[in-house]
């Protein structure tokens, strides 16, 4: 979609200025100065929403699930089991397919381990690119290292895209797996999900999307992206820590084998063997996060309200003047593709003689967070050639006078080391 | 801009910029003693060569790569502990920890590394300034296989 | 330890009408009555002082944690890592020694995994109770069935203890590993840890407790108990939904390989394999629940103010008046030891000619919670020769006018039968 | 104490608590269609044999343990259904899901059943009403084998 496409596609556009009386935190001092939060793609802020909604629970309705008979425990329930519903819209998928985890990372692990270790043998190939964050490398490192499987890396284009030919070369007969962003945390470039869905058909692979960057930016819809699973984390889309999603198709699903053991995920024990609760509760151990999960079904919500077209539209807005107003700046230079239609508002810029750890501390002192390092994607720092990179990344709370911030600060740094 | 809310000054003082710019003893020597670190969570490296005869540091080089703060430190220590004996050294390293982690103030035989004392305001990038000093100890224990 | 000698350590007795102050939750009607919790064993609920300690992280410091150099990221790992060293001393570990999870489950699936996988053979024995809660059964199973390994079950006696010396008659040199609740969430009673841990050392086989009902009732000191590794949940003691913790001893977990990869517990990436961080964030993958771990600190102040003892000692003390007025009830009969010396507040009871069920929907028409089901405890439901049982659990708030509004609940409840 | 918040009346009907202290055609049947239920989350079982014969459900008989409602639901069910045609049985089954399920009004043919109404002001309880309608469905199936 172009920004106009999108644009149109938006109910009603984003007022950032509006949005921002939703969170409290927004409204502080940092270092002396108003806080400038651009360091959304490690976690995003809460709306008075998400933390009204964990206040509630807590104060009137806390109880244990599923099992409870009196009314606290029925009402906790029904809280926990409506989130699961709203997650399942976010993505155009069924309630029953989605599984609560802690996080995204816990999602890709539970994959590898659930599927993994029942499908992949000595030789079997998993496709991998190499923008990817660890949480989606390293479950495969230790899939490969138990099974023997070989791990193969699609490159990086010098312009920050994915190189899907080179994707594509890679995608054979051993393949049994591919697993990619579907947005990239450090380039912010959005990866063609639905052609690499066709390649990994074609070769009879299945395919895992990383939705950690894709879900809170993104309209999403798995079965336009042709996915089989999609992986994401409440805490990067206003929800709060501590509460991931695994998205897989249910047929896929009903043949896997539980990951965690316990309470919950049962239907009977006995001494020597058990049977398992349905989907999804055979996936979910033990006393879940009710209260956040409860509290993520509030942002979702509240992102539902806003529309996820107009929440792409401002994005793409903001990304535009972003990267226009970094790259007047002497001696700095953006990685990833500058068209805003083919990325979100990750934002990663390196500067001339300045290590973004530097960068980090200065525009700290001056109220503007943004995250510096190898934002747990060291293969693709090898790619780039740097040992870090300085990353502002915006969301539906920040608009242009955070762009301006941002920039001054970064020219204040830049005398610093001048 | 205004002034920042933090002591930047105290960070970025005159001569650590100067040794970052303009590192020290960089390079690599011979036969010398090798021992490297990395500090994983922010990917800073330092590669350090040290040559050690009668109780003395005869040479010492570096290369590496990261922040302002954790180069400098590098730079500067070189220049503080090359052609000192092995207990000047040591009380440098305990000397400039004393500084760095427990608030003291910086001894007399720290020279410029006393510009370092301003990180202590900024108790995340602590960690950079130590980095080339955990090495150095390290090649200094007896243990450590020549290069 | 005897009542007396509890309460003698005991700093100062607790006061539940002065501490129900600080549980809003409490503050309601149900169904026209005054809520009386007592289903505490399920979860419990949550003080001001932990609710607010959520509201003030999402309203001033929320940000993703360790990698961060901006100010919030500063604060925000800080008050993460306080919360580690809190619940490190609230069971006398070292904090580098505590690994935070979703869930007690979680953590003992931790072990069933990384210890697991890497230390049990074809053959081994890991010796259980009939006593044990699904979590500290399934995931042993699930090792058996993957590695051959063969389960064993320590019986219950007729009156509701361990039988210690069937225990350690199935201790033998096959035996590698141990597992048993600290406390029974359905019998109430507190098992002979220590004994059972020098039974384990002498056979050479490791000891893992399962701590859900004995650190949020009884005081707990980890050396002392002689054990190999502790697990607990956070919101079975004032804490909230979505963390648990895992005790190790340091050199058993410095051995052990990672149970899930991602961001955070890595130390390098590469292609093909990867180095882990150090202790304990090896085990922590991805962005954990920064939010609820810096809750449960509040929550572990809140417990450490009072002192265990003194929760200890008017958990007894409950307990005692509890047990009187249930057995003075004709045709009720309590499960598990009498003495509360051996027990805690759990406490589960059978009413002739009424099904648990029927009894909890009854009583929740009077505005009292109690638990009615197997408890995740269906192999203990099949040696006491019953489906379910009913369930009142106590904890710091309750008092003896709960124990009067249960009693005469249930007494209505057998009118509804008669 | 005073009357409950909810209409446990309506619950508990006598008819119920009759049927729940003294199950009709309680037992089993020598070489009948055996079919069986668990409703894992509460625990409660049914054990059922049936007959069918002419395209009618000749003899029916249950065992089970678990609460009032689902025991009484059970054997109300196996009066109900008894000599009917599976016809008529399939018919009672539509009608007593839409009773439970979508708060329709008890039709004429569900005779005592109709007691069995009050438990949807208790939305938790309902799937105990239902266990033993799912058993029965399942016996009805042509695919089940025989005992
Ligand atoms: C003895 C015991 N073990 C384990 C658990 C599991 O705790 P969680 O569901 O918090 O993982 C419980 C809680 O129900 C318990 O009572
Ligand atoms: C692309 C991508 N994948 C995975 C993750 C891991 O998310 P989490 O730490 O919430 O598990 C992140 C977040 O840092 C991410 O940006």
């Amino acid at each position: 979609m172009t920004l106009l496409e999108t644009r149109l596609a938006a109910r009603a556009p984003i007022d950032p200025r509006r949005l921002r009386a939703d969170f409290p935190i927004l409204d502080q001092d940092v270092n002396g100065y108003p806080l400038v939060y651009l360091d959304n793609a490690a976690t995003t802020q809460k709306p008075r929403q998400v933390i009204d909604a964990l206040v509630h629970y807590y104060e009137n309705d806390n109880a244990n699930i599923h099992r409870g008979i009196h009314t606290l425990a029925q009402r906790a329930t029904a809280a926990y089991e409506a989130s699961r519903v709203k997650a399942a819209a976010h993505i155009g998928a069924q309630p029953q397919e989605i599984v609560f985890t802690r996080n995204a990372t816990e999602a890709i692990n539970l994959v590898a381990r659930a599927w993994g270790d029942a499908n992949i043998r000595e030789g079997d190939e998993i496709v991998l690119t190499a923008m990817e964050h660890h949480s989606n490398i390293v479950p495969w490192q230790l899939l490969a290292l138990r099974k023997g499987a070989v791990l193969r890396y699609a490159n990086v284009t010098d312009t920050g895209y994915l190189d899907f030919d080179h994707l594509r070369s890679l995608i054979g007969p051993r393949t049994k797996l591919v697993s990619v962003a579907h947005m990239s945390n450090v380039l912010g470039v959005i990866n063609p999900v639905a052609d690499i869905a066709e390649a990994a058909r074609a070769a009879g692979a299945f395919l895992l999307v990383d939705g950690a960057q894709g879900a809170p930016h993104l309209p999403v819809d798995v079965e336009s992206l042709g996915c089989d699973f999609y992986a994401f984390s409440a805490h990067k889309m206003l929800g709060p820590t501590g509460v991931g999603v695994l998205w897989g198709r249910e047929g896929l699903l009903a043949t896997m084998d539980p990951f965690l053991g316990g309470g919950e995920m049962i239907s009977l024990v006995h001494e020597d063997m058990s049977t398992w609760a349905d989907l999804p509760h055979k996936f979910e151990a033990g006393t879940p996060n009710i209260a956040d999960v409860i509290a993520f079904g509030a942002a979702l919500d509240y992102l539902r309200d806003l529309g996820m077209p107009a929440v792409r539209a401002h994005e793409m807005a903001i990304t535009a003047v972003a990267i226009d107003a970094l790259s007047a700046i002497p001696g700095l230079h953006v990685h990833g593709p500058k068209a805003v239609e083919d990325r979100g508002g990750a934002v990663s810029f390196a500067v001339d003689g300045i290590h973004p750890h530097d960068m980090s501390t200065i525009l700290d002192s001056y109220g503007v967070a943004i995250r510096a390092g190898h934002h747990c994607a060291q293969l693709l720092m090898r790619r780039l050639g740097v040992p870090a990179t300085n990353r502002a990344s915006f969301y539906i709370y920040n608009d242009t006078a955070d762009v301006d911030r941002l920039t001054a600060a970064i020219r204040e740094a830049i005398k610093v080391f001048a | 801009m205004s002034e920042p809310g933090l002591p930047l000054d105290d960070l970025y003082r005159e001569v650590i910029i100067d040794h970052y710019r303009k590192p020290r003893n960089r390079g690599t020597i011979d036969g010398a003693r090798h021992v490297e670190g990395v500090n994983p969570v922010c990917g800073d490296e330092i590669r350090m060569d040290v040559v050690i005869e009668d109780h003395t540091v005869k040479d010492i080089a570096f290369e590496g790569a990261g922040c302002s703060i954790s180069q400098s430190s590098a730079s500067m220590m070189t220049e503080e502990v090359k052609g000192r004996t092995l207990g000047e050294v040591e009380a440098k390293i305990a000397h400039f920890r004393a500084m760095m982690l427990d608030g003291a103030e910086p001894a007399a035989d720290l020279g410029d590394l006393e510009a370092l004392q301003g990180v202590t305001k900024f108790p995340v990038r602590v960690k950079c300034a130590m980095l080339s000093w955990n090495v150095l100890q390290e090649g200094l224990e007896p243990s450590t296989t020549p290069a």
